[in-house]
């Protein structure tokens, strides 16, 4: 189909939420079902485009990309509008497609002050044009634009609609609202980060012969480009850059205050889908063009990513609030995502990539959970809660559940990421220390036992023991349908990618095996 | 000798003057209540003014005349273009602002469009004289524009401080230039550049060849304000009406890069090893030194005014990096127009955001636009599109500004134009600090409990200002190419 | 006679108007400085036209042009000078310092 | 180098004196009116030097805009402004020694510069004075466009000084920026 | 010895040197068929059961029951026939279904085996559940959440199947700790009590840090295999391939660690007795077949690499930790007055022979403890449960005399008792005496004598506390409220049933009269080298020398239990309170361990996670902030001192070393259009001077 030949279709998944959020902005501010049903609506047809694309795409053909174009952008500079996707991007672009979805449905009747659907819906259609554009965009500036735009709506969500509790910054004695700490500190932060990848993507231009910011153009030059003499300084840039926003240890501090201070929705897509652009990048972008110098930075990401991995583990011990600590547990969760990109490995990388829409299903509905508790508490504190799956027993098992699967069940979709991510690490790409990287892969696993130290122990101060006095007259909705209508694709995803992994490796083996075919010679 | 007059290449520059003659004119004939009719004019005036420039464009060819003192190439129709544009919508700004209270409104079009026609003149002056004489026209009238609140004391104020301070400049301006004059004989480009090199080059020569080329950046450094020579811009930003400001941030500045382009990169085109340094070392503490100071600003026109000082840094990071060697000189001669050209629309765009969101507030304070996202949302959202653009947040025309600024110096190569990106890049997040304060004010907190004095609707002509603004920032941002066509174009 | 001699003078002047500029504290005074380094600048261009002799004697047109600059920056500082003055009852640049940001 | 022998030097030396007196007085007098007549003194020998330079047009182009205009304006200035006329102790401000020192300095790279490039030259054929002709024609020729610009600029500076310095029956009542 | 025709494996019988060591390897005349092709609908059903439970569970409570048990009633079913095909014919089939290929060598597959040893398991689980599951119907009437508990029932059934049908060692984590999450729910039954679901994380929780073990364990294995297969990693292990030698002894000394957790192995055996905070069934289900066999069953799964390629030096930490844990789990046991910890310590006790044998390389031996233990603990455990039931408490002080309420617990539980403590012919006789058989004839194994000696002490042992539990239980008077009564008929049935096997499964594998239990457990792909004891009859064939320790041990221990418990029947709890000075502190405290892991524990839960949060909040928040902040402190500086100030910062520094500091303040209030100015020219000339000098 034309649709599919000429890139249209996939330029669909940014134009359409655009389009949707025009709308959306174009409407009278009071007629707030008209902008659910449009924006419910957009993010469906967004859904179907990604659906259509999948099933279109030729999962056999493992280089190339697939359903893109390359047209002309600035000519000024090289920059094309190149778009397209292959078995690593369609379930990122799958992923960030569905979530949308299920943000919006969550939302139908999830408010959180100073309420204004209108404004929300029109951020998260902007944010998922952004998120959609990242995963298909095949040029470096077209990128990087994608990667930044996503800050804009996240930026407000967490200002205008975050926890407006006082925090108080420690030393310093500066106390101001957790939402502006947060919102500015999310956006400082990757911004420093993508300066410094930006400029590492200027560098890979000029460097480039012909020049260009095509990333097949540039993986195509990989060894001259690998042979710069500054072409450690180039890769540090980008993985500066992504790191940021993986985040990986010691830039993740602005992850539990952003994700702590977020309303809900921004939570679920922060943790879903923002945290993956940078995981997307090493893979797509720093690890193809720069492979000898990301074999030389391997090491150090391994080590970061196991620090990582322990330390997010232990700071979420000391949590007394419910959803910094699923706040944290992304630092550990995205730790093991980045041990099994550092291996470098096939193996290492596919983990990574079920890693990441693992994380996505799950955090993502931790958050939801989150969300809808404190909505109906009124408080996050572990220690006021309690009992809860005696006041609500739906929500109290999918807590359950979904924090077994967070901490990496055999059989759901937490699982695979975290073990292959260590099989990857036993044996990592031929050339790197491979005791450094058992060294991680032993702690890794150690890390696993504390995940599990902190979701159990989560779970019986929550859900389990007597529901607190202060409880006693309160009347508790269990899951409604709109939260139901939310989860259960969720709670079904987590199955289903556990018990038949398939599902995202049909599509990643293939692509991933080409990359590391490039890169890396086999 | 003789000199032939191409009336054609001045095509712009006599509708122009003549849109000032028929406002001077006509501000003597009007009563009182018609005098509106002066700003009718003069922005009819600037529209007529493009009809030739567009004959120019379409003609092609690149026009000289009298001895090559006055060129018209591509270059020239470009910026001509962009002081055209920006000279209406600052007209456009103007109008509301000078109805508004007593504020001679013919005197005022008439001083506004002889600035503009000096920044005409600068596109095109090829020579020093020519080129001073410009310079003056574009200045002249801004001192007297400054303190044109007469009732206002930091207005007048502001006046004095800036036009002591410009006057300053002009005299080392003419110093160095009468010394380049006496080092080579000549004013006009060429031959500057043909005898400069030799200069630097004799040991003896040297002290004075340095001394001219320095003076006359320091001319030009005055006027773009970069750090040290910016100290009257802040204080002048404030005093001075809102849209006089916005002038001088925009149009003013970017007629000080232009003579700065064409000194740096025709007449002194042979001694870029002493510009390309000085103008390093400019930009860096530009950037560093504005960028900081308007961390700590309160009011919303000063801290636009140290952003300006900054956003003046990031366009010299071009010529910094030209110090290198290898530097693809046509590489960085158009980042930088590129960002004068990106600079220009989103910077007018949040002044006029500034005048239209005073129009309610009754405050220069930041504080005062707390709650302005649910008390006027579209404003506020135009205000959070300014902002984010001046930050440089992509899909905001901004973005592509700072895009092509780290180009040129990444494209450069060298460890200084490196750093100098580097630093650059650590600038451009503290600089989202400031700017995104002011979004935060706007959106984050809440509104005072005190209603709004003046809910009156903005003026249409601001409105104008700001939807185009608006539309231009937008379609940069997402199209850079608009700019970049424009901006690679313009090459001498 | 030699061009350093005026280039010296010159220079004299143009150091003397920065003085001027600098120390003085009175708004006129310091207008009468700034004049005084103007016309420094004349007499660079002067001397240099008498040395170099060039065709369209540049260097006097340069300073004719001076001149008239110079003197609209007087009227404009003049002008400016006179506002001030009626706004804050003084004419010391010391007193003007309400912009401290 | 400079010869005594040769009369021009001396009329230099007696001119140069005498503008340099003059700026002194400018800057370092006490009273406003000596200042403004200071200037006069330093314009005026100016364009005797620019006489001997042979530069005639130039120089009565100097004692008409300058002696006759703009020392007139700067009396009615300093009038107008009340300004202390007579000795006035706090004329000059406490950087003195700050701006005295900058002063230095650029004088001393000024004199650098011009005595390292300039040193050796002699002026020769002094005293041929230049034909108006010449002049008129570079501004009506090659000059003819700045010369037609300036003109802007003095019509803004008229226009604009006299609103400016003009009082206003009610004062406005200010924007807030 | 009966054989099977050989089929599809080589046949492998060779008789060692000596005569006695055989080595036993597949033959199999099933392998095909309905029966074995569709073990994945034993696989799936109970998670389909446990899924609906909780869909209908909440309309009506019933279904719990209902469908759970229709459940095993098929496991039941399919076991048995599998079982019986086994032993008939001897089945071996194996069938994976690919999930995922991963690259070139790396496929994940669910799939199923069944041989000898799995097909004994699926026995055991299906007999063992059903039973267990009937029971429950009874004894869960009326509790909390009935349907849910029946849900987490299914579950634990079924991941235990997944676990033992597994080909490769990927599925077998999958069931592992699908087993571990099950218990976790079972256990914390009654979460509202904190001590339930701290019972609960608790056992999950160890069962984490030990399957650290096991993952690593199988990654090495299987990343020098180049498979997850488990029969490709014993090929290897059989072949010898250089990469698996490389990594065997410490992959199996892994994949052992994972082992010790869910067999629970001291010291990693804490979390069984807290788990008695379940339900009894729980409780009989979890030590009887479905979670602490599951590490002797990886054991004996993985047994050719131990024999082989790991060898004695892997082995004997098997076989050392195996007799730690059956001795001092087994003195715990003296000194529990809770029932089901008694018997808590005594499965520990027992894992440890199964343990210790496996180590031993007695492999029929193991799994033979293994299968016969199944029956009679699940039969104490229910039994005790049913004892529970009657008087509400656990605590043996508030029983005794409960013989005469309920006679048919009380025989059964007798039996059980008996044949636990070794007695002969009950079934647990034949199975240690085969242990002891089997360790005596571990000579290559270091301290293999002392381990002996271990073993027959703790024959002792567990006689003795058996004995004690039964005196304290159903003897003497009864010391409780209440007047309690036989439990309902749906609760004895199985006991008799269970009674039954008790007394008889020991007679699949007598020496030297029948040993089917041997051959039965022989099929299977991979061959098996172990000590065997041939005969005409089994006085023959019996090592008395090993065998007759035991026996003496096993009536040594009844007779002092009932010389201390059994006369007088008034004062018999008097005399439990005997405590001997430093040893009684040591065995109620269980060694200290407990506490050390709560120490432990706390330690990190507590100071070094908020040692870490601290981390987070002061040092790189702190550099975060900080730099916030600095950049805010060093803008005012620049604006105030820098930019506003211009010139005259530089000229008091100036100033300042001239001692001029008096002028400062007025200086810094003096007019800035002129420093303006200043800077200006200063600036100017500074460049000027600089590019002149410095070319």
């Amino acid at each position: 189909m034309e649709l599919w030949t000429n890139g249209a279709g996939l330029s669909l998944t940014v134009v359409l939420p655009l389009v949707g959020a025009v709308i959306v902005g174009l409407t009278p501010r009071a007629s707030e079902s008209l902008q659910k049903v449009v924006a419910l609506l957009t993010s469906l047809a967004t859904l179907a485009v990604t659906v259509g694309a999948a099933l279109v795409f030729e999962y056999g053909q493992g280089a190339g990309f697939q359903l893109g174009t390359d047209r002309p952008w600035i000519p000024g500079i090289d920059a094309t509008y190149a778009v397209g996707i292959d078995g690593i991007s369609l379930p990122m672009l799958a992923l960030s497609a569905f979530i949308t979805v299920l943000a919006i449905i969550y939302s139908w009747n999830h408010w959180d002050e100073p309420k204004n659907p209108k404004a929300f819906l029109l951020l998260i259609l902007v944010l998922a044009a952004g998120m959609n554009g990242t995963f298909i965009a095949l040029d470096l500036v077209l990128f990087f634009i994608f990667f930044e735009i996503v800050l804009l709506p996240m930026y407000f969500m967490i200002g205008i609609w975050g926890d407006k509790t006082p925090r108080s910054v420690p030393i310093f004695g500066i106390t101001m609202e957790t939402r502006l700490y947060a919102a500015l500190k999310f956006f400082v932060f990757t911004l420093f980060g993508s300066a410094f990848m930006l400029l590492g993507f200027l560098a890979l231009y000029f460097n480039a012969d012909p020049q260009t910011f095509s990333i097949p153009g540039l993986i195509a030059q990989a060894p001259a480009l690998g042979a710069l003499p500054f072409a450690g300084w180039i890769f540090a840039g980008l993985a500066l850059g992504f790191a940021v926003k993986v985040p990986m240890w010691p830039f993740h501090t602005w992850l539990p205050d952003a994700h702590t201070a977020a309303p809900t929705v921004g939570s679920v897509l922060l943790a879903a889908i923002l945290l993956k652009l940078g995981s997307y990048g090493f893979i797509r972008i720093a690890i193809p063009v720069l492979p000898e110098q990301a074999k030389e930075f391997a090491p150090a990401i391994a080590v970061l990513a196991v620090i990582g991995i322990i330390y997010g583990s232990l700071a979420c011990l000391a949590q007394t609030d419910m959803k910094r600590l699923i706040a944290f547990s992304s630092v550990g969760h995205m730790g093991f995502v980045m041990l099994g990109i550092a291996t470098m490995t096939e193996i290492g990388i596919n983990a990574a990539i079920i890693g990441m829409v693992a994380h996505g299903v799950i955090t993502g509905l931790l958050f939801f959970l989150a969300g809808s508790m404190h909505h109906r508490y009124h408080t996050r504190e572990m220690a006021r809660l309690g009992g809860n799956l005696a006041l609500m027993p739906k929500m109290g098992w999918i807590l359950s559940f979904t924090a077994m699967a967070s901490l990496g069940l055999p059989g759901l979709a937490g699982f695979w990421g975290e073990f292959m991510a260590l099989l990857g690490a036993y044996n990592p790409l031929p050339g790197l220390d491979a005791g450094l990287f058992r060294g991680a892969m032993v702690t890794g696993a150690i890390g696993t036992v504390l995940t599990a130290g902190y979701l159990l122990w989560m779970l019986q101060k929550v859900n389990l023991g007597e529901p607190k006095a202060e409880w006693a007259g309160h009347e508790f909705h269990d899951v409604d349908r709109y939260e139901m209508t939310a989860w259960l694709p969720l709670l079904a995803f987590t199955v289903l990618l556990g018990v038949y992994p398939k599902l995202v490796f049909g599509a990643t083996v293939p692509a991933v095996e080409a990359l590391v075919q490039t890169a890396f010679g086999g | 000798m003789t000199f032939e007059i191409d009336y054609l290449a001045i095509g712009p520059e006599i509708a122009v003057a003549l849109t000032v003659m028929a406002v001077l004119t006509l501000d003597l004939l009007l009563p009182k209540s018609q005098k509106y009719w002066t700003g009718v004019v003069a922005v009819v005036g600037l529209m007529v003014a493009a009809l030739p420039l567009l004959q120019l464009v379409a003609d092609g060819t690149t026009r000289t005349m009298l001895d090559g003192s006055w060129v018209v190439d591509d270059f020239a129709l470009v910026v001509k273009a962009l002081f055209l544009v920006s000279g209406y919508l600052v007209l456009l700004m103007s109008v509301g602002y000078i109805e508004s209270d007593r504020y001679y409104e013919g005197e005022y079009y008439f001083l506004l469009l002889s600035s503009i026609l000096g920044s005409l003149v600068m596109a095109s002056a090829r020579d020093f004289i020519t080129l001073f004489i410009g310079l003056e026209l574009v200045t002249a009238p801004l001192f007297l524009l400054a303190g044109w609140r007469k009732g206002d004391v930091r207005s007048n104020e502001s006046a004095l401080k800036f036009f002591l301070i410009g006057v300053l400049s002009a005299a080392m301006l003419g110093w160095g230039m009468s010394f380049v004059y006496g080092l080579t004989g000549t004013v006009s480009f060429t031959g500057i550049d043909a005898a400069l090199g030799g200069l630097l080059a004799d040991e003896a020569m040297r002290p004075a060849a340095v001394l001219a080329v320095l003076f006359v950046m320091t001319g030009f450094a005055f006027k773009i304000s970069a750090v040290p020579f910016h100290f009257w811009a802040p204080d002048t930003y404030e005093g001075a009406p809102t849209p006089v400001t916005a002038y001088l941030s925009v149009s003013s500045k970017a007629a000080g890069f232009v003579g700065l382009l064409v000194v740096c990169y025709q007449a002194f085109g042979s001694a870029r090893e002493i510009w390309a340094p000085t103008l390093w070392i400019l930009a860096v503490l530009s950037m560093t030194v504005a960028n900081l100071s308007a961390l700590n600003q309160t009011n919303i026109v000063r801290l636009l005014a140290y952003s300006s000082v900054a956003q003046a840094g990031f366009m010299l990071v071009p010529f910094g990096a030209a110090a290198v060697g290898g530097a693809d000189l046509g590489q960085t001669f158009s980042a930088t127009i590129i960002y004068i050209i990106v600079y220009a629309f989103m910077n007018l765009g949040a002044f006029a955001f500034v005048l239209a969101a005073t129009r309610r507030t009754r405050s220069g304070l930041i504080s005062a636009y707390a709650g302005l996202g649910t008390r006027a949302p579209g404003l506020a959202f135009m205000g959070a599109v300014f902002f984010f653009s001046l930050a440089g947040i992509p899909p905001l025309a901004g973005w592509y500004a700072k895009f092509v600024m780290f180009s040129s110096a990444i494209g450069a190569g060298d460890t200084w134009a490196i750093v100098l990106a580097a630093i650059a890049a650590v600038n451009a997040v503290i600089a989202f600090y400031y700017y995104a304060k002011v979004v935060k004010t706007m959106w984050f907190d809440a509104a005072p409990e005190t209603p709004d004095k003046d809910v009156s609707m903005v003026p249409g002509s601001l409105q104008l200002s700001l939807a185009l603004a608006t539309v231009l920032v937008f379609a940069f941002g997402i199209l850079p190419s608009l700019a970049d066509t424009l901006g690679r174009a313009a090459q001498l | 006679m030699t061009l350093v001699q005026y280039l010296l003078l010159s220079s004299a002047l143009f150091s003397l108007g920065v003085y001027g500029l600098l120390a003085r504290r009175n708004a006129v005074m310091v207008l009468l400085a700034i004049e005084l380094m103007l016309n420094a600048v004349n007499v660079n261009l002067i001397a240099f036209e008498a040395w170099i002799r060039d065709a369209l004697a540049i260097g006097q047109v340069f300073s004719i042009f001076m001149i008239t600059v110079a003197a609209a920056e007087v009227g404009i500082g003049l002008a400016i000078v006179l506002l001030v003055f009626r706004s804050r009852e003084t004419a010391n640049i010391d007193d003007f310092n309400l912009m401290k940001g | 180098m400079f010869d005594l022998s040769l009369a021009a030097n001396w009329v230099f030396l007696l001119f140069a004196v005498v503008a340099l007196l003059g700026g002194g007085t400018v800057v370092l007098s006490r009273n406003l009116i000596h200042a403004a007549l200071g200037l006069v003194a330093t314009l005026s020998s100016s364009a005797a030097l620019f006489l001997i330079l042979g530069a005639e047009f130039v120089a009565w182009v100097i004692i008409m805009v300058y002696v006759g205009a703009v020392i007139v304006l700067f009396l009615f200035g300093i009038m107008i402004t009340r300004a202390p006329i007579g000795r006035e102790v706090s004329l000059d401000n406490e950087r003195r020694g700050m701006a005295a020192g900058t002063a230095l300095v650029l004088f001393a790279t000024l004199a650098w510069a011009s005595v390292s490039a300039f040193g050796d030259v002699e002026l020769t054929g002094i005293g041929e004075p230049t034909s108006t002709d010449t002049i008129a024609e570079a501004l009506f020729g090659r000059f003819v466009l700045p010369f037609e610009i300036v003109s802007f600029v003095l019509l803004a500076a008229l226009i604009g000084g006299i609103v400016l310095a003009r009082r206003d029956a009610t004062p406005d009542e200010g924007n807030p920026v | 010895m009966s054989r099977f025709a050989p089929l599809l494996f080589r046949l492998a019988e060779e008789t060692g040197e000596h005569g006695d060591e055989v080595h036993h390897a597949v033959e199999a005349g099933v392998t095909s068929g309905w029966a074995v092709e569709n073990v994945w609908i034993m696989l799936l059903l109970p998670f389909v059961a446990a899924f609906l439970i909780v869909l209908f569970g909440r309309f009506d409570e019933k279904w719990g029951h209902r469908l759970a048990v229709t459940t095993t009633v098929y496991m039941f079913l399919h076991g048995s026939w599998i079982w019986y095909l086994n032993i008939t014919q001897g089945v071996l089939y194996e069938k994976s279904i690919v999930i995922a290929e991963i690259g070139s060598n790396w496929v994940l597959e669910w799939g199923w085996v069944v041989d000898g040893l799995s097909s004994m398991m699926y026995f055991v689980v299906g007999t063992v559940s059903m039973l267990v599951f009937f029971y429950a119907v009874g004894y869960m009437k009326g509790e909390i959440r009935y349907a849910g508990f029946f849900a987490a029932f299914s579950l634990f059934a079924g991941a235990m199947l997944v676990l033992v049908a597994a080909p490769n060692l990927a599925q077998l984590i999958v069931g592992w700790e699908l087993v571990g999450v099950a218990s976790y729910l079972l256990i914390g039954h009654y979460w509202e009590d904190k001590t339930n679901s701290s019972a609960g994380m608790k056992a999950f929780f160890t069962n984490k840090v030990a399957d650290v073990g096991l993952i690593i364990g199988s990654i090495m294995l299987a990343t020098a295999v180049g498979s997850f297969r488990i029969s490709d990693i014993l090929t290897a292990a059989e072949e010898h391939a250089h990469d698996l030698e490389a990594v065997a002894v410490v992959g199996a000394i892994l994949l052992f660690f994972g082992a010790m957790g869910k067999s629970a192995q001291f010291p990693l055996h804490v979390w069984l007795p807290d788990a008695m905070a379940g339900p009894t069934p729980v409780s009989a289900l979890m030590h009887a077949a479905t979670m602490v066999t599951a590490g002797v069953y990886l054991l004996g799964r993985m047994f050719p690499l131990f024999e082989g390629l790991a060898g004695v030096e892997a082995r004997q930490w098997v076989m050392w930790i195996g007799a730690a844990t059956l001795l001092l789990t087994g003195l715990i046991a003296l000194v529990q007055r809770d029932i089901k910890k008694v018997l808590a310590y005594s499965t520990l006790s027992q894992l440890g022979y199964m343990v210790t044998a496996l180590g031993a390389g007695a492999y029929t031996a193991g799994l033979f403890h293994l299968f016969t233990h199944a029956f009679f603990k699940a039969l104490l455990f229910l039994g005790a449960g049913s004892a529970i039931h009657a008087v509400h408490s656990n605590d043996m002080h508030d029983m005794g005399g409960l013989r005469k309420f309920m006679p048919r617990t009380y025989a059964t539980f007798l039996v059980a008792s008996l044949a636990l403590a070794g007695i002969i012919p009950l079934a647990g006789y034949w199975s240690k005496d085969e242990i002891l058989v089997g360790i005596n004839a571990a000579e290559g194994l270091p301290a293999s004598e002392f381990v002996l000696w271990v073993a027959t002490v703790g024959a002792f042992i567990t006689a003795f506390y058996m004995t004690r539990t039964v005196a304290l239980t159903f003897f003497g008077q009864y010391k409780g409220h209440g007047h309690p009564h036989e439990a309902p008929a749906i609760m004895t049935w199985p006991l008799m049933i269970l009674g039954v096997f008790s007394v008889g499964v020991g007679w699949v594998n007598i020496p030297g009269v029948y040993t089917g239990f041997t051959d039965w457990l022989a099929v299977r792909a991979h061959a098996i080298v172990e000590h065997h004891v041939e005969g005409a009859n089994w006085i023959e064939a019996t090592e008395w020398g090993v065998a007759l320790p035991g026996l003496v041990a096993g009536v040594l221990g009844i007779t002092i239990g009932v010389i201390v418990f059994g006369r007088d029947e008034g004062t018999q709890a008097e005399r439990d309170r005997f405590r001997i000075p430093v040893l009684y502190p040591l065995l109620e405290n269980q060694y200290y361990i407990d506490d050390f892991y709560l120490w432990l524990v706390g330690l990190i839960k507590g100071p070094l996670a908020r040692a870490i949060d601290w981390t987070n909040s002061y040092v790189i928040d702190a550099v975060v902030n900080g730099v916030g902040v600095l950049m805010a402190g060093l803008g005012r500086i620049v604006y105030g001192g820098v930019d506003q100030r211009g010139i005259d910062f530089a000229f008091t520094a100036f100033a300042g070393a001239a001692g001029g500091s008096g002028g400062l303040l007025r200086r810094l209030q003096t007019g800035r259009v002129q420093q303006y100015a200043g800077a200006f020219v200063i600036g100017a000339v500074l460049l000027v001077i600089g590019f002149t000098l410095f070319r």
